[in-house]
Protein backbone atom coordinates (compact mmCIF):
# COMPACT_ATOMS: atom_id res chain seq x y z
CA UNK A 1 0.00 0.00 0.00
CA UNK A 2 1.32 3.61 -0.56
CA UNK A 3 1.73 5.30 2.43
CA UNK A 4 2.31 9.28 2.27
CA UNK A 5 3.35 11.65 4.43
CA UNK A 6 3.44 15.50 4.55
CA UNK A 7 4.47 18.56 7.00
CA UNK A 8 6.63 17.89 9.65
CA UNK A 9 5.34 13.90 9.51
CA UNK A 10 7.02 13.86 6.22
CA UNK A 11 10.55 15.23 7.75
CA UNK A 12 10.76 13.32 10.79
CA UNK A 13 9.75 10.14 9.42
CA UNK A 14 12.49 10.90 6.78
CA UNK A 15 10.59 10.30 3.15
CA UNK A 16 7.38 11.26 1.59
CA UNK A 17 6.17 8.24 0.46
CA UNK A 18 7.05 4.78 0.73
CA UNK A 19 5.35 1.58 -0.61
CA UNK A 20 4.48 -0.76 2.52
CA UNK A 21 3.28 -4.49 2.99
CA UNK A 22 1.13 -3.85 6.05
CA UNK A 23 0.71 -6.61 8.52
CA UNK A 24 -3.04 -8.52 9.04
CA UNK A 25 -3.00 -7.62 12.06
CA UNK A 26 -3.38 -3.62 11.31
CA UNK A 27 -7.43 -3.01 9.98
CA UNK A 28 -7.52 0.86 11.01
CA UNK A 29 -5.69 4.04 10.58
CA UNK A 30 -5.06 4.15 14.06
CA UNK A 31 -3.68 0.46 14.06
CA UNK A 32 -1.57 1.31 11.16
CA UNK A 33 -0.23 4.73 12.89
CA UNK A 34 0.83 1.54 16.15
CA UNK A 35 2.69 -0.83 14.00
CA UNK A 36 4.65 2.14 12.06
CA UNK A 37 5.92 3.35 15.47
CA UNK A 38 7.62 0.16 15.32
CA UNK A 39 9.46 0.69 12.36
CA UNK A 40 12.45 3.01 14.47
CA UNK A 41 13.02 6.05 16.53
CA UNK A 42 12.14 8.25 12.65
CA UNK A 43 8.89 6.82 13.11
CA UNK A 44 8.61 7.12 17.32
CA UNK A 45 9.20 11.04 16.89
CA UNK A 46 7.01 11.42 13.81
CA UNK A 47 3.89 9.71 15.95
CA UNK A 48 4.82 10.80 19.08
CA UNK A 49 1.58 12.25 19.68
CA UNK A 50 -0.93 9.99 17.63
CA UNK A 51 -4.12 11.59 18.68
CA UNK A 52 -3.12 14.46 16.78
CA UNK A 53 -2.50 13.11 13.09
CA UNK A 54 -4.81 13.32 10.42
CA UNK A 55 -5.89 10.62 8.05
CA UNK A 56 -7.21 10.28 4.59
CA UNK A 57 -8.00 6.92 2.42
CA UNK A 58 -7.79 8.00 -1.23
CA UNK A 59 -7.58 11.54 -0.75
CA UNK A 60 -10.57 11.47 1.94
CA UNK A 61 -10.48 12.84 5.38
CA UNK A 62 -10.90 9.74 8.04
CA UNK A 63 -11.18 9.37 11.62
CA UNK A 64 -8.65 6.68 12.96
CA UNK A 65 -10.74 4.41 13.60
CA UNK A 66 -13.02 4.10 10.64
CA UNK A 67 -11.97 0.53 8.86
CA UNK A 68 -8.86 0.89 6.21
CA UNK A 69 -10.12 -1.27 3.38
CA UNK A 70 -7.92 -1.54 0.57
CA UNK A 71 -7.48 2.01 -0.59
CA UNK A 72 -4.65 3.04 -3.53
CA UNK A 73 -3.21 5.56 -0.98
CA UNK A 74 -3.40 6.51 2.61
CA UNK A 75 -1.85 10.28 3.94
CA UNK A 76 -0.99 10.91 7.33
CA UNK A 77 -0.20 14.24 8.33
CA UNK A 78 -0.18 17.17 10.84
CA UNK A 79 -4.00 18.99 11.52
CA UNK A 80 -3.78 21.47 8.23
CA UNK A 81 -2.87 25.23 8.60
CA UNK A 82 -4.04 26.27 4.90
CA UNK A 83 -6.40 29.55 3.96
CA UNK B 1 3.11 23.66 -11.13
CA UNK B 2 -0.46 24.67 -11.52
CA UNK B 3 -3.58 22.11 -11.43
CA UNK B 4 -6.17 22.31 -14.57
CA UNK B 5 -8.73 24.97 -13.49
CA UNK B 6 -11.52 22.60 -12.72
CA UNK B 7 -14.56 22.49 -15.25
CA UNK B 8 -16.87 26.00 -14.91
CA UNK B 9 -20.24 23.89 -14.76
CA UNK B 10 -21.07 20.98 -13.46
CA UNK B 11 -22.08 18.59 -16.34
CA UNK B 12 -26.02 17.53 -16.22
CA UNK B 13 -26.53 19.59 -13.27
CA UNK B 14 -29.09 21.58 -13.28
CA UNK B 15 -28.86 25.67 -12.49
CA UNK B 16 -25.81 24.10 -10.98
CA UNK B 17 -23.51 27.59 -10.08
CA UNK B 18 -20.16 27.50 -12.12
CA UNK B 19 -17.16 26.77 -9.91
CA UNK B 20 -13.48 27.14 -10.49
CA UNK B 21 -10.91 25.69 -8.22
CA UNK B 22 -7.91 26.50 -8.87
CA UNK B 23 -4.41 25.65 -6.76
CA UNK B 24 -1.67 27.11 -7.95
CA UNK B 25 2.12 28.79 -7.29
CA UNK B 26 1.31 31.91 -9.54
CA UNK B 27 -0.12 34.63 -7.88
CA UNK B 28 -3.87 35.29 -8.82
CA UNK B 29 -5.76 38.57 -10.00
CA UNK B 30 -8.56 39.22 -7.94
CA UNK B 31 -10.07 41.92 -10.02
CA UNK B 32 -10.50 39.42 -12.92
CA UNK B 33 -11.78 36.49 -10.47
CA UNK B 34 -14.36 38.93 -9.27
CA UNK B 35 -15.20 39.98 -12.52
CA UNK B 36 -15.59 36.63 -13.79
CA UNK B 37 -18.35 36.28 -11.21
CA UNK B 38 -20.47 38.73 -12.48
CA UNK B 39 -19.67 39.05 -16.05
CA UNK B 40 -23.11 38.48 -18.67
CA UNK B 41 -24.99 37.43 -15.46
CA UNK B 42 -27.25 40.79 -14.86
CA UNK B 43 -28.97 38.39 -12.52
CA UNK B 44 -26.15 38.88 -9.37
CA UNK B 45 -26.73 41.35 -7.07
CA UNK B 46 -23.70 40.50 -4.64
CA UNK B 47 -20.04 39.31 -4.75
CA UNK B 48 -18.16 38.93 -1.80
CA UNK B 49 -14.62 38.52 -1.81
CA UNK B 50 -11.91 36.90 0.73
CA UNK B 51 -8.69 38.08 0.28
CA UNK B 52 -5.96 36.35 2.75
CA UNK B 53 -2.20 37.50 2.65
CA UNK B 54 0.52 37.02 4.37
CA UNK B 55 1.20 38.69 7.10
CA UNK B 56 4.91 40.04 8.33
CA UNK B 57 4.28 39.16 11.98
CA UNK B 58 6.17 42.24 13.27
CA UNK B 59 8.78 42.34 10.71
CA UNK B 60 10.14 38.82 12.23
CA UNK B 61 8.68 36.21 8.52
CA UNK B 62 10.99 36.31 5.64
CA UNK B 63 8.35 34.06 3.47
CA UNK B 64 5.92 31.41 4.56
CA UNK B 65 6.33 28.10 2.27
CA UNK B 66 2.78 25.99 1.94
CA UNK B 67 3.18 22.82 1.19
CA UNK B 68 -0.08 20.78 -0.12
CA UNK B 69 -1.53 17.11 -0.70
CA UNK B 70 -1.97 17.29 -4.80
CA UNK B 71 -5.13 16.08 -5.72
CA UNK B 72 -6.67 15.55 -2.23
CA UNK B 73 -6.60 19.47 -1.92
CA UNK B 74 -8.85 20.34 -5.17
CA UNK B 75 -11.21 17.05 -3.98
CA UNK B 76 -11.03 18.47 -0.08
CA UNK B 77 -11.99 22.34 -1.74
CA UNK B 78 -14.99 20.70 -4.17
CA UNK B 79 -16.68 19.05 -1.33
CA UNK B 80 -16.49 21.79 0.65
CA UNK B 81 -17.75 24.02 -2.35
CA UNK B 82 -20.39 21.51 -2.82
CA UNK B 83 -21.54 21.78 0.45
CA UNK B 84 -21.95 25.85 0.11
CA UNK B 85 -23.56 24.95 -3.10
CA UNK B 86 -26.31 22.93 -1.27
CA UNK B 87 -27.09 25.42 1.67
CA UNK B 88 -26.88 28.87 -0.06
CA UNK B 89 -28.47 30.06 -3.69
CA UNK B 90 -25.25 30.85 -5.33
CA UNK B 91 -24.42 32.31 -8.91
CA UNK B 92 -20.85 31.30 -8.63
CA UNK B 93 -17.64 30.25 -6.52
CA UNK B 94 -14.22 30.81 -6.62
CA UNK B 95 -11.51 29.76 -4.92
CA UNK B 96 -7.69 30.20 -5.53
CA UNK B 97 -5.44 28.43 -2.85
CA UNK B 98 -2.11 28.89 -3.25
CA UNK B 99 1.48 27.04 -2.72
CA UNK B 100 5.24 27.31 -2.35
CA UNK B 101 6.68 30.18 -0.90
CA UNK B 102 5.04 33.42 -0.17
CA UNK B 103 6.67 37.07 0.77
CA UNK B 104 5.15 39.19 3.68
CA UNK B 105 2.26 41.15 2.28
CA UNK B 106 1.58 38.41 -0.83
CA UNK B 107 -1.25 36.81 -1.68
CA UNK B 108 -2.09 33.05 0.19
CA UNK B 109 -6.05 32.25 -0.85
CA UNK B 110 -8.90 33.70 -2.60
CA UNK B 111 -12.48 33.05 -2.12
CA UNK B 112 -15.21 34.99 -4.28
CA UNK B 113 -19.16 34.19 -3.98
CA UNK B 114 -21.78 35.31 -6.13
CA UNK B 115 -25.57 35.56 -4.89
CA UNK B 116 -28.60 37.32 -6.08
CA UNK B 117 -28.66 38.30 -1.94
CA UNK B 118 -26.19 39.70 0.15
CA UNK B 119 -26.79 37.32 3.03
CA UNK B 120 -25.80 34.24 1.48
CA UNK B 121 -22.37 35.59 -0.17
CA UNK B 122 -21.28 36.46 3.08
CA UNK B 123 -22.58 33.46 4.54
CA UNK B 124 -21.27 31.24 1.99
CA UNK B 125 -17.87 33.18 2.08
CA UNK B 126 -17.06 32.87 5.76
CA UNK B 127 -18.01 28.83 5.58
CA UNK B 128 -15.45 28.25 2.73
CA UNK B 129 -13.05 30.00 4.71
CA UNK B 130 -13.83 28.05 7.77
CA UNK B 131 -13.31 24.69 6.16
CA UNK B 132 -10.46 25.40 4.44
CA UNK B 133 -8.39 26.39 7.29
CA UNK B 134 -9.46 23.10 9.13
CA UNK B 135 -10.03 21.02 5.77
CA UNK B 136 -8.27 21.63 2.76
CA UNK B 137 -4.84 19.49 3.07
CA UNK B 138 -1.99 22.58 3.14
CA UNK B 139 0.60 23.10 5.88
CA UNK B 140 2.23 26.40 6.42
CA UNK B 141 5.82 26.19 7.08
CA UNK B 142 7.85 29.97 8.61
CA UNK B 143 11.06 31.09 7.53
CA UNK B 144 12.02 33.52 9.49
CA UNK B 145 14.33 36.54 8.59
CA UNK B 146 17.05 36.07 11.23
CA UNK B 147 17.78 32.58 9.69
CA UNK B 148 16.41 30.69 12.87
CA UNK B 149 15.11 27.44 12.38
CA UNK B 150 12.16 27.17 10.39
CA UNK B 151 8.77 26.52 12.36
CA UNK B 152 5.78 24.69 11.12
CA UNK B 153 2.41 26.82 12.00
CA UNK B 154 0.52 25.50 14.48
CA UNK B 155 -3.16 24.59 14.12
CA UNK B 156 -5.20 27.37 16.26
CA UNK B 157 -8.19 25.65 18.17
CA UNK B 158 -9.72 29.07 17.15
CA UNK B 159 -10.27 27.86 13.62
CA UNK B 160 -11.80 24.80 14.80
CA UNK B 161 -14.16 26.63 16.66
CA UNK B 162 -15.20 28.74 13.79
CA UNK B 163 -15.90 25.24 11.59
CA UNK B 164 -18.10 24.09 14.42
CA UNK B 165 -20.40 26.67 14.04
CA UNK B 166 -21.61 25.83 10.91
CA UNK C 1 -20.90 64.92 -9.21
CA UNK C 2 -17.64 63.23 -6.44
CA UNK C 3 -17.30 64.30 -3.38
CA UNK C 4 -14.15 64.63 -2.08
CA UNK C 5 -12.81 61.75 -0.31
CA UNK C 6 -12.83 61.60 2.64
CA UNK C 7 -9.19 62.18 4.44
CA UNK C 8 -7.34 59.25 4.97
CA UNK C 9 -6.63 59.02 8.63
CA UNK C 10 -9.20 61.18 11.17
CA UNK C 11 -6.46 63.16 12.33
CA UNK C 12 -5.41 63.05 16.64
CA UNK C 13 -6.92 59.76 16.45
CA UNK C 14 -4.18 57.01 17.57
CA UNK C 15 -4.46 54.19 15.87
CA UNK C 16 -7.24 54.51 13.97
CA UNK C 17 -6.98 52.88 10.73
CA UNK C 18 -7.38 54.83 7.14
CA UNK C 19 -10.42 55.49 6.41
CA UNK C 20 -12.09 56.25 2.65
CA UNK C 21 -15.73 57.08 1.64
CA UNK C 22 -17.03 58.15 -1.53
CA UNK C 23 -20.62 59.20 -3.22
CA UNK C 24 -19.86 59.27 -6.32
CA UNK C 25 -21.58 59.16 -9.77
CA UNK C 26 -18.56 57.46 -11.78
CA UNK C 27 -17.83 54.13 -11.29
CA UNK C 28 -15.03 52.35 -8.88
CA UNK C 29 -12.30 50.21 -10.03
CA UNK C 30 -12.84 47.26 -7.31
CA UNK C 31 -9.32 45.87 -7.58
CA UNK C 32 -7.59 49.03 -6.99
CA UNK C 33 -9.52 49.42 -3.97
CA UNK C 34 -8.56 46.44 -2.42
CA UNK C 35 -5.30 46.67 -3.28
CA UNK C 36 -4.71 50.09 -1.45
CA UNK C 37 -6.09 48.64 2.03
CA UNK C 38 -3.37 46.11 1.26
CA UNK C 39 -0.37 48.01 0.25
CA UNK C 40 2.67 48.67 2.16
CA UNK C 41 1.25 46.92 5.21
CA UNK C 42 2.41 43.68 6.04
CA UNK C 43 0.29 43.49 9.03
CA UNK C 44 -2.99 42.84 6.96
CA UNK C 45 -4.17 39.63 7.24
CA UNK C 46 -7.42 39.25 5.60
CA UNK C 47 -9.04 41.62 2.92
CA UNK C 48 -13.05 41.27 2.34
CA UNK C 49 -14.89 42.79 -0.09
CA UNK C 50 -18.51 43.51 -1.19
CA UNK C 51 -19.82 44.74 -4.34
CA UNK C 52 -23.72 45.36 -4.62
CA UNK C 53 -24.62 45.44 -8.55
CA UNK C 54 -27.69 46.00 -10.41
CA UNK C 55 -29.76 43.14 -10.98
CA UNK C 56 -31.83 43.01 -14.25
CA UNK C 57 -34.77 42.21 -12.48
CA UNK C 58 -35.54 38.97 -15.18
CA UNK C 59 -35.28 41.18 -18.10
CA UNK C 60 -37.32 43.78 -17.59
CA UNK C 61 -35.14 46.59 -16.22
CA UNK C 62 -33.71 49.18 -18.24
CA UNK C 63 -31.87 51.41 -15.39
CA UNK C 64 -31.85 51.88 -12.25
CA UNK C 65 -31.72 55.26 -10.69
CA UNK C 66 -30.00 56.37 -7.10
CA UNK C 67 -30.92 59.78 -5.48
CA UNK C 68 -29.47 60.61 -2.37
CA UNK C 69 -29.27 63.38 -0.17
CA UNK C 70 -25.64 65.35 -0.67
CA UNK C 71 -23.68 65.64 2.81
CA UNK C 72 -25.72 63.86 4.63
CA UNK C 73 -25.07 60.86 3.01
CA UNK C 74 -21.47 60.90 3.58
CA UNK C 75 -21.71 61.85 7.16
CA UNK C 76 -24.37 59.03 7.71
CA UNK C 77 -21.80 56.45 6.48
CA UNK C 78 -18.77 58.17 8.35
CA UNK C 79 -21.15 57.32 11.36
CA UNK C 80 -21.61 53.83 10.54
CA UNK C 81 -17.89 53.41 9.98
CA UNK C 82 -16.98 54.76 13.28
CA UNK C 83 -19.36 52.17 14.72
CA UNK C 84 -17.76 49.78 12.85
CA UNK C 85 -14.24 50.53 13.52
CA UNK C 86 -14.87 50.50 17.34
CA UNK C 87 -16.90 47.32 17.34
CA UNK C 88 -14.05 45.19 15.23
CA UNK C 89 -10.03 45.42 14.79
CA UNK C 90 -9.82 46.82 11.45
CA UNK C 91 -7.01 47.89 9.70
CA UNK C 92 -8.79 50.37 7.08
CA UNK C 93 -12.13 50.46 5.86
CA UNK C 94 -12.90 52.14 1.80
CA UNK C 95 -17.05 52.34 1.50
CA UNK C 96 -18.12 53.83 -2.23
CA UNK C 97 -21.70 54.34 -3.09
CA UNK C 98 -22.45 55.19 -6.34
CA UNK C 99 -25.76 57.67 -7.35
CA UNK C 100 -27.55 58.10 -10.45
CA UNK C 101 -28.09 56.48 -13.30
CA UNK C 102 -27.02 52.66 -12.77
CA UNK C 103 -27.35 49.91 -15.94
CA UNK C 104 -28.43 46.19 -15.02
CA UNK C 105 -24.75 44.52 -14.35
CA UNK C 106 -23.20 48.09 -13.17
CA UNK C 107 -21.75 48.62 -9.65
CA UNK C 108 -23.56 50.81 -6.50
CA UNK C 109 -21.74 50.07 -3.92
CA UNK C 110 -18.31 48.70 -3.01
CA UNK C 111 -17.77 48.18 0.69
CA UNK C 112 -13.83 46.46 1.80
CA UNK C 113 -12.48 45.84 5.47
CA UNK C 114 -9.55 44.82 5.94
CA UNK C 115 -8.23 43.44 9.69
CA UNK C 116 -5.37 41.18 10.72
CA UNK C 117 -8.37 38.47 11.08
CA UNK C 118 -10.68 37.38 9.04
CA UNK C 119 -13.47 36.91 11.00
CA UNK C 120 -13.47 40.77 12.01
CA UNK C 121 -13.06 41.82 8.38
CA UNK C 122 -16.18 39.56 7.48
CA UNK C 123 -18.25 40.96 10.29
CA UNK C 124 -17.68 44.16 9.96
CA UNK C 125 -18.31 44.19 5.67
CA UNK C 126 -21.64 42.69 6.51
CA UNK C 127 -22.35 44.84 9.91
CA UNK C 128 -21.48 48.00 7.29
CA UNK C 129 -23.63 46.92 4.31
CA UNK C 130 -26.71 46.19 6.99
CA UNK C 131 -26.70 49.75 8.35
CA UNK C 132 -25.78 51.18 4.74
CA UNK C 133 -28.97 49.50 3.39
CA UNK C 134 -31.53 50.89 6.54
CA UNK C 135 -29.57 54.37 7.32
CA UNK C 136 -27.72 56.03 4.36
CA UNK C 137 -30.29 58.36 2.71
CA UNK C 138 -30.09 56.64 -0.81
CA UNK C 139 -33.24 56.05 -2.51
CA UNK C 140 -33.32 53.70 -5.84
CA UNK C 141 -35.83 53.98 -8.31
CA UNK C 142 -36.62 51.18 -11.37
CA UNK C 143 -36.80 52.42 -15.21
CA UNK C 144 -38.58 49.65 -16.95
CA UNK C 145 -37.98 48.44 -20.52
CA UNK C 146 -41.26 48.74 -21.69
CA UNK C 147 -41.72 52.08 -20.59
CA UNK C 148 -43.93 51.83 -17.77
CA UNK C 149 -44.21 54.05 -15.46
CA UNK C 150 -41.08 54.16 -13.24
CA UNK C 151 -41.28 52.93 -9.29
CA UNK C 152 -39.12 53.83 -6.31
CA UNK C 153 -37.87 51.16 -4.83
CA UNK C 154 -39.89 49.86 -1.44
CA UNK C 155 -37.78 49.42 1.53
CA UNK C 156 -37.11 45.24 2.12
CA UNK C 157 -38.33 44.44 5.79
CA UNK C 158 -35.85 41.47 5.88
CA UNK C 159 -32.85 44.66 5.77
CA UNK C 160 -34.44 46.15 9.00
CA UNK C 161 -34.40 42.81 10.14
CA UNK C 162 -30.39 41.93 9.43
CA UNK C 163 -29.59 45.72 10.82
CA UNK C 164 -31.53 44.55 14.22
CA UNK C 165 -29.12 41.58 14.40
CA UNK C 166 -26.09 43.84 15.65
CA UNK D 1 -36.42 76.98 8.06
CA UNK D 2 -35.02 75.11 5.30
CA UNK D 3 -36.89 71.71 4.46
CA UNK D 4 -35.79 69.83 2.30
CA UNK D 5 -38.05 66.63 0.38
CA UNK D 6 -36.41 63.20 -1.30
CA UNK D 7 -37.15 60.67 -3.59
CA UNK D 8 -41.32 60.12 -3.44
CA UNK D 9 -42.06 62.56 -1.07
CA UNK D 10 -39.93 64.94 -3.41
CA UNK D 11 -42.17 63.85 -6.38
CA UNK D 12 -45.51 64.67 -4.30
CA UNK D 13 -44.77 67.38 -3.05
CA UNK D 14 -43.83 69.03 -6.03
CA UNK D 15 -40.81 70.71 -4.59
CA UNK D 16 -36.94 69.60 -3.65
CA UNK D 17 -36.69 72.26 -0.87
CA UNK D 18 -38.53 75.19 0.43
CA UNK D 19 -37.89 78.12 3.04
CA UNK D 20 -40.81 77.97 5.71
CA UNK D 21 -41.76 80.07 8.57
CA UNK D 22 -43.27 77.58 11.15
CA UNK D 23 -45.66 78.00 13.41
CA UNK D 24 -45.07 78.37 17.39
CA UNK D 25 -47.05 75.45 17.46
CA UNK D 26 -44.95 73.05 15.81
CA UNK D 27 -42.32 71.82 18.25
CA UNK D 28 -41.96 67.69 16.87
CA UNK D 29 -41.19 66.53 13.42
CA UNK D 30 -44.69 64.77 13.91
CA UNK D 31 -46.09 68.33 14.31
CA UNK D 32 -44.14 69.59 11.42
CA UNK D 33 -45.70 66.53 9.21
CA UNK D 34 -48.63 67.20 10.41
CA UNK D 35 -49.29 70.85 9.48
CA UNK D 36 -47.30 70.53 6.41
CA UNK D 37 -50.41 68.42 5.61
CA UNK D 38 -52.85 71.08 6.13
CA UNK D 39 -50.87 73.23 3.26
CA UNK D 40 -52.69 71.43 0.05
CA UNK D 41 -53.44 68.26 -1.64
CA UNK D 42 -49.96 67.53 -2.47
CA UNK D 43 -48.71 67.70 0.97
CA UNK D 44 -51.77 65.29 2.00
CA UNK D 45 -50.16 62.84 -0.94
CA UNK D 46 -47.02 63.10 0.40
CA UNK D 47 -47.55 62.95 3.71
CA UNK D 48 -50.91 59.97 3.37
CA UNK D 49 -48.76 57.61 5.67
CA UNK D 50 -47.25 59.95 8.09
CA UNK D 51 -45.77 56.99 10.25
CA UNK D 52 -43.25 56.39 7.88
CA UNK D 53 -41.59 58.98 6.87
CA UNK D 54 -38.28 59.58 8.15
CA UNK D 55 -36.57 62.91 9.40
CA UNK D 56 -33.24 64.35 9.71
CA UNK D 57 -32.20 67.26 11.29
CA UNK D 58 -29.16 68.70 10.31
CA UNK D 59 -28.03 65.52 8.28
CA UNK D 60 -28.59 62.99 11.38
CA UNK D 61 -31.19 60.84 11.71
CA UNK D 62 -34.22 61.50 14.53
CA UNK D 63 -37.37 60.06 15.74
CA UNK D 64 -40.65 61.68 14.74
CA UNK D 65 -40.95 62.92 18.71
CA UNK D 66 -37.91 64.35 19.25
CA UNK D 67 -37.48 67.73 20.04
CA UNK D 68 -37.29 70.29 16.70
CA UNK D 69 -35.10 72.76 18.18
CA UNK D 70 -33.49 75.18 15.69
CA UNK D 71 -31.60 73.28 13.06
CA UNK D 72 -30.40 74.86 9.69
CA UNK D 73 -31.98 72.51 8.02
CA UNK D 74 -35.14 69.34 7.98
CA UNK D 75 -35.28 66.62 5.51
CA UNK D 76 -38.23 64.22 5.01
CA UNK D 77 -37.56 61.09 3.15
CA UNK D 78 -39.27 57.84 2.60
CA UNK D 79 -37.30 54.55 4.40
CA UNK D 80 -33.94 54.34 2.42
CA UNK D 81 -33.21 51.83 0.05
CA UNK D 82 -29.60 52.67 -1.30
CA UNK D 83 -26.80 49.98 -0.44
Amino acid sequence: MKVLYFAWVRERVGTAEEDLDLPETVSTPAELIGWLKTRGPEFESAFERPEIIRVALDQVHVEQDAPLGNPREIALFPPMTGG
Amino acid sequence: MTSAPHASARPGAVNHPPVRISIQAEDFDIASEIARLGEGRADVGAVVSFTGLCRDEGGTLEALELEHYPGMAEGEISRIVEDAVARWPLSGVTVIHRHGRIAPGGNIVLVVTASAHRGAAFAAGEFLMDFLKTRAPFWKKEHRRDGTATEWVEAASRDDAAAERW
